[in-house]
């Protein structure tokens, strides 16, 4: 038995099987499942080479339909009260639902057309309301301020554009910080190395006088042990830092420039991060 | 504040507005509780029931908005553009029904009810403004929850949800007694 | 047509249509002469005229459109606008207390002690009634010169300009004795 009937017309299998439900005038409680089975295979087998998506939600179904159809010839399931459990229960329910809410979607669609009579209206506010500005309660803006408040303020104000530009100071050129000389600092251990093969850190330091000596000799220590040039051990937390020369030759070719490359990229870096924050202070004006 | 200004008050906000207006949000302009606003909103309707008024109120959970009245639709026609709408296809509309009587619901249990993908009719739902996430479900995956909007209550003219035509539950018993009835007639008891 | 109705249908088309309408509209969509619209827009407007009523019609030239009647403003400045408190930040009191010491004063003075630019302290400063335009600067550009306004006497207690103690000048001359006195220093004098 041909189904005259296009996919197009169902939103699903179960919108399909209502409508078999439907034209075979079958009570949905007593679902011949065998007609109906061969009726649905029948019109998916027609469907042929439709979308696949829509194919498989419709052998889904059948595969279901199928399974009942066998269920139905074995003996049947017991509930917990030793009721016969009909295989077709779920089927008629979920075909119940569907039917409601396909039924309330038709509900909705008149809604919305009586709804869709009305017109609704764009905010449109008054200029006056627009451009509002709320009075000014002075003593919520002040606040706790005082005109002390307002001459320290004012006297941090001049202290800073004193320490930014010194206009009396700023005649007599650009005091700089006097930079560490890196290159004699190289020389300077080189030579106590050349010298002194087996040392210890703390000796080598004996003769800085400034924390940034001190960091600059770190640094100088660290890269000629990178190269190879010396070892250092340290057998204990804060320990003896044993420093030992292991290629001589090396550490007599070596050229100051290899150093003093690397320092004056740090000294341009320790600089900018010195002004940053004098940069930050000036930014613009803001909140 | 007497009723008369609180009217008048109301009126020249939700004019102004256009948009709905929370009642919270009008208790508070009008310095007044929320059952004092009810009170107000019910006169206005009252004072809008009149033949020569135009307008009207519609409640929108717990909003309300002015809108023109339904009947003077062929007035408006003649001189404004028809308003904008959707065109919901049967499909879009299965899924918004199913939406609109469950919600919260996650697109799997829309998908469990019609038997097919339902992504598509998602989409356009929430691209419509009709739908909404309204958060995620507490189960394996997270799957996110959708519900009506307040667009959805306007376009299909429902003040709330629970006022939407027909409950689910009732209907399914009446397609159940239709059902038996049938096949009770069939067996001819 | 019936009066009553056609002043519904005019308020529901001036509702929805927001913007102004040509009475020659309204007539053609009413179906009447302009004389009957006009007399529908006189019964309208009598009928706004009620104490509970919030909007009115405004006319222009040959066309009305409907609006919130002016005394209800409070009421919408109180729904549609939650305007920012007004606050005095640490940038813009910098800037007052500039202005209130150095008085009067330019814009560009300011900037060259703060070393920022102060556009939107000033602008803020003035919003706010703390400080006034003086005048202009006898210098090239005329600059804007800025001082204190009575608003600011008031919050901060003063009497006059002249009761602010004035710490600037007398530390711009220690600044500068300090200076010297180190340059001489180094020089060896």
């Amino acid at each position: 038995m041909a189904i005259p009937v296009k996919l197009q017309a169902f939103e699903g299998p179960l919108d399909l099987l209502l409508h078999l439900i439907d034209i075979n005038k079958i009570d949905i409680y007593d679902i011949p499942i065998v007609t109906i089975t061969d009726q649905y295979l029948e019109y998916v087998r027609d469907m042929g080479e439709a979308d696949m998506n829509v194919t498989s939600e419709f052998m889904v179904m059948a595969a279901t339909l199928l399974d009942i159809k066998c269920k139905m010839l074995l003996p049947p399931e017991k509930d917990e009260e030793g009721n016969d459990v009909d295989p077709r229960d779920e089927l008629v329910e979920k075909l119940l639902e569907y039917k409601t809410y396909k039924y309330m979607s038709y509900a909705l669609s008149e809604r919305e057309k009586d709804a869709s009579f009305n017109y609704y209206r764009e905010r449109r506010l008054p200029k006056e309301v627009q451009e509002f500005v709320p009075p000014i309660d002075y003593d919520e803006l002040i606040g706790t301020k005082t005109l002390l408040t307002l001459q320290n303020i004012y006297q941090d104000v001049l202290q800073r554009a004193d320490d930014r530009v010194d206009p009396i100071r700023s005649k007599f050129g650009n005091i700089e910080k006097e930079a560490i000389d890196m290159g004699s600092k190289v020389l300077f251990v080189k030579a106590y190395l050349i010298h002194n093969p087996k040392t210890d850190f703390r000796s080598l330091l004996e003769e800085q006088k400034s924390k940034e000596e001190i960091i600059v000799t770190f640094l100088i220590m660290l890269e000629l042990m990178k190269t190879g040039v010396i070892h250092i051990e340290q057998d204990e937390t804060f320990g003896r830092i044993n420093v030992s020369v292991i290629d001589t030759e090396k550490l007599k070719n070596m050229s100051i420039g290899e150093f003093t490359g690397e320092a004056e990229r740090d000294e341009e870096q320790n600089i900018q991060e010195t002004q940053e924050p004098l940069l930050n202070d000036g930014g613009t004006d803001g909140t | 504040m007497e009723l008369k200004q609180a009217m008048a008050a109301t009126e020249a906000i939700l004019f102004a507005m256009g948009d709905s207006v929370e009642i919270s949000d009008l208790s508070k302009a009008l310095e007044m509780g929320d059952d004092d606003t009810g009170r107000v909103i019910a006169a206005l309707e009252n004072k809008y029931d009149s033949e020569d008024s135009g307008i009207r109120i519609v409640r929108l959970d717990k909003a309300v908005q002015l809108t023109t009245k339904t009947e003077l639709y062929d007035y408006l026609i003649k001189i404004a553009s028809a308003p904008q709408k959707p065109k919901l296809t049967d499909t879009v509309l299965e899924t918004l029904s199913i939406i609109a009587y469950k919600q919260p619901v996650t697109k799997a249990e829309i998908e469990v009810i019609r038997g097919v993908n339902s992504d598509f009719s998602v989409d356009r739902l929430i691209t419509y403004g009709l739908i909404q996430e309204l958060g995620r479900k507490d189960a394996p995956g997270r799957p996110i929850l959708f519900g009506t909007t307040e667009q959805f209550l306007r376009s299909f003219g429902v003040k709330s949800i629970a006022d939407l035509p027909a409950p689910g539950e009732e209907k399914l018993e009446e397609f159940k007694t239709q059902a038996e009835e049938e096949a009770d007639s069939k067996l001819g008891i």
